[in-house]
């Protein structure tokens, strides 16, 4: 199967006796007897290119995608609309195919879309400094312990149960081998009630709007989360920073957040990218990749990767964070979605999403057998408790072409609206939750 | 105009974006919440942001351009029919958390993926969440700990070779382990008497590349397993060099507890200038209990679904169940090459590294640039530059700069650490025989250039968009955003 | 909706005090009064890319593809495996959106594809000659009908009755000014039936393989055909010519045919590209772009557009023909198909077409009901006589999911075999065929 | 490296394709019929092909990378948006004999682009089948013949302006008619007392572009249409320029019969590199009958169907209904902008091009070159380098080779005919006020330097990947194919 390679039999030979070998086995003698496979694998032989695709396709065509039914998921990942000129630009093999920026004077395309993007990531939360992105969004969090546990010394972590589960849950995982705890702070009326934080805290961690869709009131919970030198970490969706004050606002320590909802395909939940900003002082401990303007020789404008000293290729067991690498191709169609958007377009969209959420919500908790979760404002995402079992209803719905959104625990359902969700499509999901819960 | 960052291409007023209109009643959001200014993006047309990343991607150098060698990188081809399959609707608008029994495609997919991922590696079970290498690697470290946790032992080290990648130390630290480093033997393998006397009850793991770093397969590595073994540690594979040895030796068959693949290597993700990859990772028995969850599994009625019941399990390391638009990705490339294709892209791998460096050797290029390991290699090999940088005066960057007038990319440098003034050349098996041929003949010519006038590969490049980069001062005085 | 324009309110009012008029209005002074149109288009408004994208994608989900069915219809363009990588490519913006190479140093990578295009076209129908495309297949039968009438200065057209439809119809209509007149060759047992030519006939016209499916005899045609100087046109297909001679093996003067079937997509009948391949004689008669090599004043290898005096902007009324446009773009894919097939490729294609088709006509003539029309060989497509009108036929099977063939006249069905039809899918075909047949 | 064709990367063995399994008995062709040798296409992997190619492009200027200001093309944005829904399955693998009652999208939608086609045209019946704007000048003229026909009238003649394009012209001569030129008056304008001259009982038609390739709107566009009306004749509209229009006058409001679209221009088909395009018509009622078939229709049922039912129609002109796939990205954009976007669009362009002109004069290049006619413009206008050549000893010629080192693609030069040294501008609504001002002082400064040294232009350019190529050297001795 060698449409890949291009070594023919007389390329072999040539080649073999250039090495001045025999035969391939002889490039393998190094490999010991005992741990030879001495089998081929046991894996279906190669096919053609169109066999690849019609059972590619095939699979594909199992899935139930947003294409083929009117869905409210959202809890983490969005069905927003994504432009037809970020495919076209991703495409091109210079965005595509290249590596790690390691040699800049070829690279300065790349390069320039990182400082771009920090640029506007910066811009978005109201924080100075931003690396060039991480894997995803909980990671992300994870990531902003590490750099809170790092800096502080301390070893306690306080959650708000309103940050995203995965969130916590990476979190939870990640920091297994640090000595820290972690701790819950609960909601009340949808908002995390944050009482008094301890000496020992090394992070208080938010979600903004939280899981259940609320907007936090960062202004009260910041000055208690930072009283005793705690990190005060948020959660946030970048795509709604056009309406909601920024962090940066609010003395926030680190923002990071799934990017998806810039310009990123679902794909099932991957890949995408996390974004990490922080305030200056962080500079030096941030993970991952950071791109800077410098000059050449010839006193020309150019970016280079800096601040490398952090990182682990250089630093090994001392590096800020063990990431090599940052998730340049999704943060590209990030900023090119941002670009695309605008000053005035992320206003607008925000706005849109919030008159078509809030009347999502009056509609829907106007039936019977639906009540919200809270009556907090929220931006694009809400929670209601629903009189019969969450699963069941969507189960229903699902029939009818509707996925109603996601469910949480027994009667909790989490709905989501897009701006391609139109009024027509909010109230035909009001029909079917009413037939769902008569 | 070329260096112009986008905002300084903004106008007021100008836009791309149109928004559907406003079909429900309007609502404004509390004074208290609102954003008071809106973000300064950039104010400008569809078809200036097209010509914007257009042009900058021009001045970005890629593998379907030319040669790449980036060593460690495998930088092999990346098909084109894996664009189309990922970007299918039934893939790329699929929710994370459709109900599994509506994403069954996606999940058998994954589910076969595992399969074919687990009879590459030779062990038994598979997780596809880790997002990268480094995140395989943490995963694994943090496996080791639960594993051992769960037995109540406590260790406090991990060894890692010398010769590892960076990554290797830094997870270490992460998962909460001490870094203890074991020395490399004179063939450029695991110093097996170092390993013997560092290898105790208190350590949790050996972490291993094989073949390693330095391009060299540790023909010791039975005995290696032993010793590791001998302790009751786990060993890890750092899989960023398997695209040597597929279908001709497994990381399972050599002992290992622990691999990670890296999908965007061996199984040609495009790396997209630095992501995304995906870091799956592959298990003996052992190890099982605490996979990541949830784990993509077939029920005996034939359908497939998310378990989340493993009470064992470290948890979750990211959202969701993976970068699966790279599962797509691989996967059809292990359909595209099956059982035959595979071991024939890690022996071409190896032949075409081997018939580089013939070529170096016969074009007298190795006088000055000598392999670090004078034997065969297997997917790529390690030159040192110091003969170069003594009777030359010109060091391995001079060289990879001046590469660049070339119009190639050069091999990765100064690394691996050990060896002084390093150049890790890693051709694929994806590169014609002629490409090697010219790579060679351009060392040669530079060579021969630097004999005469080392000055010109001192100030290269010259015919790049912009030439060498004040890379101290960017960390002096980091700008690393637009004020605007 | 401004997406596509950059003119701000602002730009605006500085361009017209640049100008030096006051309005927009100003600018269209020239344009009489009677001949204002003084109201709004009577079209909708513009709309967001996003109800753009669900508006077309509503429609073509009404459509019933070769994705959605087994389809066996042909007859002049044919459901082939497109390999990705042509898509890949022809995405490229430097592919896609330049104009006509009219300054060849900037570009010469649309040049070099022409050239390289010519050297396939040549080489697989073994004459010296290619232009650079044309339009698609039909007209090129037509452009190839006005070289002979205006080189042999001769009047009458003999078309065989397996030349396709289409071809026939489009030479007719586009020589409704000649003085020409078109009469018709029959078939018999599915091979033209040539008897001798007259002194006044300017051409000749055959298909091969023809309409039905039958690969003509052209050592015996052809020394008929050109007996008293007419020229011998042959439409073919380049896609079969791995397997079948080539029309230079039998003194053909011109090769003309429909390219769809080298790696262009269907789209419901087009942009395809026609191909035009000549003897040398005829090379300053070639209608279209030719594309020619050169050096530049340093003596480096180029390409450049050539013999343009044979074109409507240079000799207008006296050009050779008034096609301005070559399909470049559709030839591009045509050439990648071609390197992608590869020498071995085509050969190999061929020869399972060949097979499949075989297996077809002889499983499906099997069944009750169903004889085949001739019993020719057959490359990629036979004819059958079916004992039921074929359109009900047609209707029956497509209810089932399975296309079966064009249907031709009352009883007579092409089917067309592909390499993306297996014999299972044959074996369906004839399954349904059976049961519509009952 | 950069000049080899594809055939000569091409090593025997080679190969990117996999074939299907024989899954059918093996049956050979009679060997009188079988090919003897294979043809000699390159042998050659995936990844080499698309190096190939990719480096290929790169040799290509292109829309998407800078300005492209070639007159009588409208070299607008091409929207990304087009690509992706000219893709989707059930328009790229509909099979053109589907039944209509299968394929109801595509004929819906190729009637919802007839009426929006109608509209903007000021007339009521549109034909989508003609490939590009040549074939739809081929379709109006064997539309007049079998209008003249069908009344018996015998008509032998055909009146084309001398600023006609080239393919009006060669249109008449294939359409079987004598051509008359027309000529132009003071203004630019047809001069009508010529045309009036020369309008008989013999003249079938008048070919007329409007504002013309001057880049003027003939101001007496209502007495033409009268003096060729009057004689019973048929008016043509060239629809090349009709991106100066939209919305503001219709060729069907100004008395024309025939008209057609360039679909590529207007509407904004990417070029292709010079093609596909499409080139529709819409006509009159008097022209109705004579339509190409099959025509998309309404039935009274609602549905879409294919009318073959047309006794007086002049046949088809092509295979099967047309260029769909430039159908679905014309329409795309028809909806995207709306009603009032294709008026904003045509204003702009108008702005644009008057602006462009402006800023020249303020420049001092129209000193050298200057406007053919000296008053508004409408999307393009006419400058004359006959001063430049006279004062500067530099022609057109040399101007637009020195614009390539400035990054700028030419515009089209040496036409219309019938002024000196014509240089055609259209910069089209799509660009930026910023990109014209780059434009306008690159000629300044190319005029500045020509008045020091006119060698360099006349030696231009010198920054692109081949220099000035031996045009006439090519035409003498043709080298059109590679031996092989």
């Amino acid at each position: 199967m060698s449409r890949y390679t291009s070594a023919t039999e007389a390329d072999r030979q040539e080649m073999l006796a250039a090495v001045g070998v025999e035969t391939i086995d002889d490039l393998f003698a190094d490999v010991p007897e005992g741990v030879r496979l001495g089998r081929a694998l046991d894996l279906p032989p190669g096919k053609p290119e169109q066999e690849v695709y019609a059972k590619l396709r095939d699979l594909a065509a199992k899935n139930v995608s947003a294409e083929d039914e009117l869905s409210f998921l959202g809890a983490g990942m969005y069905d927003h609309y994504v432009p037809a000129l970020i495919d076209s630009i991703l495409q091109r093999s210079e965005f595509l195919t290249p590596y790690t920026p390691y040699q800049p004077e070829i690279s300065q395309g790349g390069l320039q879309v990182m400082f771009e993007y920090q640029t506007a990531i910066s811009e978005l939360t109201g924080l100075p400094v931003s690396n060039a992105s991480v894997y995803e969004g909980p990671s992300a969090i994870a990531a902003a312990g590490w750099l809170a546990h790092t800096h502080t010394k301390k070893t306690r972590f306080l959650v708000s149960e309103g940050l995203h589960p995965h969130s916590r849950e990476t979190l939870e995982t990640t920091s297994a081998g640090w000595g820290t705890t972690i701790e819950t702070i609960p909601l009340a009326n949808g908002l995390t009630d944050l009482q008094d934080v301890g000496d020992d805290v090394a992070a208080v961690f938010l979600g903004q709007p939280n899981f259940y869709g609320a907007i936090e009131d960062l202004e009260t919970l910041s000055p208690i989360a930072r009283a005793t030198g705690a990190l005060l970490i948020v959660q946030c969706d970048p795509l709604t920073l056009g309406v909601l004050r920024p962090p940066g606002d609010f003395d926030v320590d680190i923002a990071v957040g799934e990017g998806q909802t810039l310009g990123n395909r679902l794909d099932f939940g991957g890949p995408s990218f996390g974004f990490f900003a922080a305030k200056q002082d962080y500079i030096r401990r941030m993970p991952g990749r950071i791109a800077g303007e410098t000059t050449d020789v010839d006193g020309r404008r150019g970016f280079v990767l800096t601040l490398q000293t952090r990182e682990q290729h250089i630093r090994r067991e001392k590096a800020t964070h063990n990431i090599c690498t940052s998730q340049a191709l999704n943060a590209l169609a990030g900023v090119i979605y941002l670009s695309w958007l605008g000053r005035e377009g992320i206003v607008e969209l925000g706005e849109l999403l919030v008159s078509r959420t809030h009347y999502a919500r009056e509609t829907l908790t106007a039936l019977d057998g639906v009540e919200a979760l809270h009556d907090q404002p929220v931006v694009r995402e809400f929670a209601l408790k629903l009189a019969k079992p969450a699963a069941e209803v969507v189960e229903f719905c699902a029939e009818r072409g509707v996925n109603p959104g996601h469910p949480v625990g027994e009667d909790v359902l989490l709905v989501a609206i897009t701006e391609q969700r139109s009024k027509a499509d909010i109230d035909r999901l009001a029909e079917v939750l009413t037939e769902a819960l008569a | 105009d070329r260096a112009k960052t986008i905002y300084e291409k903004s106008k007021p007023g100008r836009r791309a974006f149109v928004a559907p209109e406003l079909d429900v009643p309007s609502h404004a959001l509390p004074e208290k919440f609102r954003r008071a200014e809106p973000p300064k993006l950039p104010e400008i047309a569809e078809p200036e942001i097209v010509r914007h990343y257009n042009r900058l991607s021009k001045r970005n150098f890629d593998l379907d351009t030319g040669f790449y060698p980036l060593g460690s990188c495998t930088m092999k081809h990346n098909p084109k029919l894996h664009e189309r399959v990922a970007a299918l609707p039934g893939n790329s608008r699929l929710h994370p958390l459709q109900n599994p029994k509506r994403a069954q495609g996606a999940l058998q997919l994954m589910h076969e993926l595992q399969g074919a991922l687990s009879e590459v590696a030779g062990l038994p079970h598979v997780s596809l969440q880790p997002s990268a290498g480094s995140h395989g690697e943490l995963a694994g470290v943090l496996l080791t700990r639960a594993y051992f946790e769960d037995r109540g032992d406590q260790r406090t080290k991990i060894l890692t070779p010398d010769t590892s990648h960076g990554t290797n130390p830094a997870t270490v630290t992460m998962g909460g382990y001490e870094v203890v480093k074991v020395g490399t033997d004179e063939h450029g393998g695991v110093d097996v008497e170092d390993l013997r006397a560092k290898a105790d009850e208190q350590v949790a793991c050996l972490m291993l590349t094989n073949p390693n770093t330095l391009g060299v397969f540790d023909r010791n590595i039975e005995e290696i397993a032993k010793i590791v073994h001998g302790v009751g540690a786990t060993l890890y594979y750092d899989g960023a060099n398997l695209n040597a040895v597929m279908g001709r030796t497994r990381p399972g068959d050599m002992g290992f507890d622990i691999v990670h693949f890296n999908l965007h290597k061996t199984f040609t993700q495009p790396h997209g200038g630095g992501g995304p990859g995906a870091g799956p990772i592959a298990v003996s028995d052992r190890m099982e209990p605490y996979l990541t969850k949830p784990q993509v599994v077939k029920r005996d009625d034939g359908t497939f679904d998310l378990d989340y019941d493993r009470p064992k399990s470290i948890g979750r390391l990211r959202g969701f169940q993976g970068n699966y638009g790279v599962f797509v990705r691989s996967y059809a490339y292990i359909l595209s090459l099956g059982s035959d294709g595979l071991q024939e892209a890690s022996e071409t791998a190896v032949l075409n590294a081997n018939y580089l460096l013939a070529k170096l050797r016969a074009l007298g290029v190795t006088e000055y640039l000598p392999p670090a390991y004078d034997r065969l290699c297997m997917h790529e090999f390690v030159l040192s530059g110091a003969p170069m940088k003594k009777e030359l005066d010109l060091r391995t960057l001079d060289l990879a700069k001046r590469l660049l007038d070339h119009g190639f990319h050069p091999p990765t440098v100064y690394f691996p650490l050990l060896v002084d003034e390093a150049l890790l050349i890693e051709p694929t098996e994806t590169e014609t025989m002629e490409t090697l041929d010219l790579f060679a003949e351009a060392l040669a010519n530079i060579l021969r250039e630097g004999a005469e006038d080392p000055e010109i590969a001192r100030n290269a490049p010259y015919g790049t968009p912009v030439r060498r980069l004040d890379e101290a001062g960017a960390a002096k005085r980091p700008v690393i955003r637009q004020p605007l």
